[in-house]
């Protein structure tokens, strides 16, 4: 007897939140939202835990455990979408993050947008958010899957356009919103093509289907199953901000730091690995798109950390690194080390959390300023801010006994191993590496070290406008803002630590991301690599990933085996194994680079950056803005489409056919009118004219009938 | 032979009648020569044997309408035509049309005058009075009824129109 | 009989008749006058020939000799057109009317009529719809009167022209109508139809003219013609007092003389469509003892009493009645003689049915 | 014995006449006589049938033998129907001519009297 887990209460719960909140906020007191908020995020987090514990593997509930709701949702044909939950350990995994880490920075909002306007808004849009991410993470069928993307697309468009009186946020919000649209587009077309072959959404039926490799034999060129996985990661890149689409990801900065926190760097961005590690069986089945999942991985992870670099505001910075690590992530699903993807995307959701909270707390604590340049020697004044952050740091550049450390290094010897021009991408990854420390410490030494500059001149003309607007203005709402409760005076004299809320999630999430690599420590250094065995069931290896398997990882049951197999074939494992300390030791080694060069350059010498920037002007300033995608992006598509629509569409369709039609129609029965109107003279004799001549026509028309 | 005689004589008596009807400047002399061309017709009439007709012709179309027409021409007496130039339509629509009219008629009657037969003086009391009654009220005596009562409008209308509004 | 004997006969038999109605017409002048005299307590004309017999014959000649004058803007045409419109408008009603049976002179024996077309068989036949050629023309004379009034250029003839018209139209209807109880009873058009079917006698001595069950008939066609000949009752139209000479006011010599024999003629038609419809025609006594040629002319002197009877009817009222206001005389005409006449068919019609 | 279509020519040739005065003359009092010639010219031609009819008997498509003398009765209808007609069309004329004091049908062109 499958015990019945009702799924279905971890999402309805922060649902109820959201509509308590967003109903009859208005009349609530900040306290009371808060309270309902927590509640039933806490709520649901503990019945998601609850349900995790209770279907542990070899728990006695068979995995993966599908609940359908009685009530049938899309019933069309034969075709049926019901409301399915799906838990398995993947999704076990997504579960406690999103709730977990979901939990904590509704935690820390509490105390962050204390003071700020439309706090029950804030707070409705947040459990709406968690209500989606549930749905999106424990949907048993694509369907169901789509419309958490969705709502989730929704969530984060209300958002970063929280402060909607700030055109740059509604605009950043609306950005936001149309670029995940263009993703989804293409992920409805996978769906489209999935449905078509295989007649329906489940992911149960879809997986078992297909299993049997006589109908669904790995497709070598470009079949509809390839065609299909693209378009699921095109869906992907729209979601978690990969090359094409990464664009409206940097611009989400708008919105307050907990939402960037939450969605832009722990739940909503890792949707789109998420999607790829779920339909892990239908990319196997197609190499080539495999193989474009970590071009884009690769890609996206190397650009983004070259565009971190030359970042100056805080949150720009972080936002570039988040994409870079989804293109980490991306990249190991590319090369089918699916489990080393979301082992690292939970390493990830923590530092990541972690990181952003701990900016919010340093703009809080400056009063709203978001500039690093004007920032510096925060040490000595928020010092648990400092010690959070100094974690996370290190975390993420990778140094040994941290999360990232284990994750990255599973990712980066993944990658080593993939047949397909592994050790090209390695290198890829490690530069990459190299670069993510360097411009975390960057960010680092120039907000708590050195001496705290206010009134620093942001008179870099270069800069781009929309970053310093948003700075000013940004600053000038958080200055009001602050300005109502801060009573001692003007924000720069007045730096205070953040109010113990906001530190408690941060100190929790610090300790998560230290234990958060234990997990997964890999089997050259002692560990058994416990997410890995725990993922194993749902990532069946693909047919391609074998040799990577053997080469990298022993079969699931324990170290014992690993011995056998190492002695069975002694130089396979010995290249393993050494090669495995060798690319442990490159990593930190590029970790430790990029540490020494942020310390040479921003703390040592300060004023060497600016002569490298003088020399490599032209290089500096295409990284600045951003290789000006932006601009080509509006170049390429919104300009024509704002032609297009105005000239052909407006002035054409609209003015010229429809409007032409419409007043054509009126003028010509005008003009008839006015042509008829002559006949009615008054004239007798031409009266007597007509007469005759229809008389002679009658006569004519008769003879000819009759004589014909 | 004596049938043929009579008639072009009448025939053209009718048409000089027409034809000075349209050329005479006064409706006066225009109406006296449609009184000749009822006249005339009258006796064409009486050449196809129809006598009844044509003793109804005399008394009703010369003996009645005609004099109705001398009777307003003379009470109005708005002496004769002024030359104002007509509507053009009259004349580039309406003479062609006429023309054309009577051209498609004119190529009809040649066109089958020949398989028309003849018309005789008929000497039997064909047209005769009783013949036409009989028909009259019996046959035809719903339209009989009817044109009364177009009359009998037909004179109310005149007596209201022409009364002077007072 | 050929054609040209028949025309031969004809024309005998019009000039003959022309002659002795001009003549007629003559003497009906001096007649009225020694009448109206005597009524008037006068004598009449007496100079000229015995009892001023030949005073016709001065009238004569002096409309003949009298200046013949045209007045200027006249409608010159018309003003000479209608008098002979209206002379002949009346001369030809009497082609209908027939006088006797027949006459056979020198071995050839024709119709009293001219019209009148005697069959081999002995059959006389006319123009089996002569009554509607006199109503015919008498609807066509009014042209006469019209025109004159209108093309002689004056207020009072145009004023008198226009009441002629309009009195001659109003009362043709009853003229009209009231015959039409006689056709109802004659079963035909033709006159001397109507008179034969006024021979024979009802209960012995009582001829069987139709004056008797016609005699409403008789009356709306006696007003009726006296109107139609614009006499004395109804003489609006050249009425002196007001209208100086009415439509002929501007008339002089042998125009005058025409409309003046044009009313006579008109008076003679009058006079012998009575005696026709209404006396029997020719039929009266026979006497056996007669020479055949006097047995001959008998029907022609009964007729010819009849008519002067009428004639001296005419001219007793001319000198006794005063004359009729213009409204008194258009509503007679048509609120009483209509009606009248109508009632009068309808009665005649309902016997009729009965009868059949 | 006269061919029936030199009835009908000079029926023709009447009632063209009747259309041109019809067309061509300007007061209102002839324009109405041309309208009565062409009447005339179609009774002509109405009693020329009814005598063709009445010497060369013929059936109507329908089976019915043509009556001959319905020409005349045809004939007597339209008489009416002119005498109706002239009768009211004199009266609207003495209306017209008391307001406009003209018969010029080309001042008569107001659509109204």
């Amino acid at each position: 007897m499958t015990k019945n887990l009702n799924l279905w209460v971890i999402p309805l719960l922060p649902l109820i939140g959201a509509a308590i909140n967003g109903l009859f906020g208005r009349r609530f007191k900040n306290a009371l939202v808060s309270a309902v908020a927590l509640l039933f995020t806490g709520v649901s987090f503990g019945w998601a835990a609850w349900a995790v514990w209770t279907a542990w593997p070899g728990s006695g509930i068979a995995l993966p455990h599908i609940e359908t709701l009685p009530f049938p949702w899309i019933v069309a044909g034969n075709f049926s979408a019901p409301f399915g939950f799906y838990l398995d350990q993947l999704s076990m995994v997504m579960v406690l993050v999103v709730t977990g880490v979901g939990f904590l920075i509704h935690v820390y909002s509490v105390g962050y947008m204390g003071h700020e306007g439309g706090y029950y808004r804030f707070f409705s849009y947040l459990n709406l958010f968690m209500f989606f991410m549930l749905t999106l993470v424990l949907a048993n069928n694509y369907l169901l899957m789509f419309v958490g993307w969705e709502g989730v697309g929704l969530a984060s468009y209300l958002l970063i356009g929280f402060y909607f009186l700030k055109d740059s946020a509604a605009n950043a919000g609306k950005k936001a919103f149309i670029v995940n649209r263009i993703g989804d587009f293409g992920f409805l077309i996978g769906m489209f093509l999935i449905v078509q072959h295989f007649g329906t959404l489940n992911y149960d039926s879809v997986f078992n289907a297909l299993k049997d490799a006589a109908q669904f034999p790995v497709d070598p060129g470009w079949g509809w199953l390839t065609i299909s996985a693209i378009c699921l990661l095109i869906g992907a890149t729209g979601k978690s901000a990969q090359v094409p689409l990464y664009v409206w990801l940097p611009d989400a900065m708008e919105g307050p730091t907990p939402v960037s926190a939450l969605i832009h760097a722990a739940t909503m961005v890792t949707a789109g690995v998420y999607m790829i590690a779920r339909s892990h069986a239908i990319f196997n089945l197609a190499p080539h798109a495999l193989e474009l999942v970590f071009v884009i991985g690769c890609l996206t992870a190397f650009f983004a950390a070259t565009m971190g670099v030359a970042q100056t505001d805080i949150k720009r910075v972080l936002a570039y690194s988040t994409v870079s690590q989804l293109g980490y992530m991306v990249l190991a699903c590319g090369v089918a080390a699916y489990a080393a993807g979301i082992f690292h995307l939970m390493t990830h959701a923590f530092f990541k959390a972690l990181l952003f909270l701990g900016a919010g707390s340093v703009i809080h604590a400056i009063g709203g300023e978001q500039d690093m340049r004007r920032m510096g020697g925060l040490r000595k004044k928020i010092p648990v801010t400092f010690w959070v952050m100094t974690v996370a740091t290190f975390t993420i550049a990778g140094f040994p006994p941290l999360a990232a450390f284990f994750s990255k290094d599973e990712i980066l010897s993944g990658v080593y191993a993939s047949p397909h021009a592994g050790h090209l991408l390695w290198a890829i990854g490690v530069i990459t590496a190299g670069l993510t420390s360097f411009y975390m410490f960057r960010l680092w030494f120039m907000t708590f070290f050195g001496e705290y500059k206010p009134e620093a001149d942001l008179g870099d003309a270069h800069l781009a406008p929309a970053g310093h607007a948003v700075a000013a203005a940004h600053g000038s709402s958080g200055h009001a803002a602050s300005q109502a409760d801060d009573d001692h005076g003007h924000g720069h004299s007045g730096v205070h630590e953040s109010p113990w809320i906001m530190l408690a999630p941060l100190v929790i999430l610090a300790a998560l991301s230290i234990v958060g690599g234990w997990v997964g420590i890999p089997r050259i250094l002692g560990g058994h690599n416990a997410i890995e065995h725990f993922l194993a069931p749902v990532m069946e290896p693909s047919p391609g990933a074998i040799q990577a398997q053997e080469l990298v990882k022993n079969v699931p049951n324990a170290t014992e085996i690993a011995h056998e197999y190492a002695e069975a074939h002694p130089n396979a494992a010995e290249v393993k194994t050494s090669t495995e300390w060798v690319l442990t030791g490159i990593s930190v080694a590029a970790a430790a680079l990029g540490l020494f060069l942020a310390w040479l350059l921003y703390y040592k010498r300060p004023e060497l950056p600016d002569r490298i920037t003088a020399k490599a002007r032209g290089l500096y300033l295409l990284v600045l803005h951003k290789y000006y995608v932006d601009e080509g992006y509006g170049a390429l598509f919104v300009k024509p489409l704002l032609a297009l629509s105005t000239v052909v569409l407006w002035r054409g369709m609209d003015q010229g056919l429809i409007d032409g039609l419409v007043n054509g129609a009126g003028s010509v029965s005008k003009g008839v009118g006015n042509e008829l109107r002559r006949m009615q003279s008054g004239n007798i004799r031409s009266y007597a004219a007509w007469v005759v001549v229809g008389g002679a026509a009658v006569v004519a028309i008769m003879i000819w009938l009759g004589v014909r | 032979m004596v049938h043929q005689v009579l008639f072009i004589v009448f025939g053209l008596i009718c048409v000089a009648g027409a034809v000075n009807l349209l050329v005479q400047r006064h409706p006066i002399n225009s109406a006296l020569s449609l009184v000749v061309v009822m006249a005339s017709l009258a006796l064409i009439y009486l050449l196809l044997g129809a006598e009844f007709v044509a003793a109804i012709q005399v008394i009703v179309y010369a003996g009645a309408i005609m004099v109705l027409f001398v009777f307003v021409i003379m009470l109005l007496n708005a002496g004769s035509e002024e030359r104002t130039r007509g509507s053009r339509i009259a004349l580039f629509v309406g003479v062609p049309g006429v023309a054309a009219l009577a051209g498609i008629v004119a190529w009809l009657l040649v066109h089958s005058g020949g398989q028309l037969g003849g018309v005789t003086i008929s000497s039997s009391n064909f047209g005769e009075t009783h013949n036409v009654a009989r028909l009259l009220f019996r046959d035809f005596l719903l339209p009989f009824e009817v044109t009364s009562v177009l009359i009998l409008i037909a004179i109310m209308g005149a007596v209201v129109l022409g009364r002077r509004e007072n | 009989m050929d054609t040209k004997t028949f025309i031969i006969v004809a024309v005998i038999k019009i000039a003959l008749v022309v002659f002795i109605m001009l003549t007629g017409v003559a003497y009906t002048t001096w007649l009225e006058r020694k009448l109206v005299g005597r009524i008037q307590n006068r004598w009449g004309p007496t100079r000229v020939g015995p009892f001023g017999l030949l005073q016709p014959l001065a009238d004569g000649i002096k409309f003949i000799l009298k200046e013949d004058m045209i007045p200027d803007n006249v409608h010159k045409g018309l003003f000479i057109l209608s008098p002979m419109l209206a002379l002949t408008m009346s001369l030809i009603s009497i082609a209908v009317i027939p006088f006797g049976e027949t006459i056979t002179v020198a071995g050839y024996t024709t119709a009293l009529q001219i019209s009148g077309v005697t069959h081999a068989d002995g059959l006389i036949s006319d123009i089996n719809i002569g009554l509607l050629i006199i109503l015919g023309v008498t609807s066509v004379g009014v042209y006469g009167v019209a025109l004159a009034g209108w093309s002689s250029n004056s207020k009072y003839s145009l004023l008198g022209s226009l009441r002629a018209s309009a009195q001659m139209i109003s009362y043709e209807l009853a003229l009209g109508l009231s015959l039409v109880g006689i056709l109802l009873l004659s079963g035909t058009l033709s006159l001397r139809g109507i008179v034969e079917s006024q021979s024979g006698t009802w209960i012995g001595f009582v001829p069987r003219w139709y004056i008797f069950p016609q005699i409403i008939g008789f009356f709306i066609y006696l007003l009726a013609a006296f109107a139609e000949t614009n006499r004395i009752p109804f003489d609006l139209p050249e009425a002196e007092t007001e209208l100086v000479a009415g439509y002929h006011t501007e008339y002089s010599s042998m125009k005058f003389a025409m409309f003046f024999m044009a009313e006579y003629v008109n008076m003679f038609t009058v006079a012998c469509l009575a005696s026709l419809l209404f006396f029997g025609g020719w039929h009266g006594p026979t006497f056996s003892f007669l020479p055949p040629i006097a047995q001959a002319l008998l029907p022609v002197l009964w007729f010819a009493l009849k008519v002067f009877f009428f004639i001296f009817l005419y001219i007793w009222i001319r000198g006794t009645l005063p004359r009729f206001r213009y409204d008194q005389l258009m509503a007679f005409g048509w609120k009483f003689l209509l009606p009248l006449a109508i009632a009068n068919i309808i009665v005649t019609s309902l016997i009729v049915a009965w009868g059949a | 014995m006269v061919p029936l279509s030199w009835y009908l020519v000079l029926s023709a040739i009447l009632f063209s006449l009747g259309v041109f005065g019809f067309l061509l003359k300007r007061n209102i009092i002839t324009i109405f006589m041309s309208i009565e010639l062409m009447l005339n010219a179609v009774n002509l031609s109405f009693v020329a049938f009814a005598n063709f009819w009445h010497s060369h008997p013929a059936k109507l498509a329908s089976g019915v033998d043509v009556v001959p003398l319905s020409g005349h009765v045809f004939v007597f209808f339209v008489m009416v129907v002119a005498a109706a007609e002239a009768a009211v069309g004199l009266a609207i004329i003495i209306a017209v001519f008391r307001t406009r004091e003209t018969l010029n049908v080309d001042q008569v062109n107001l659509l109204k009297l």
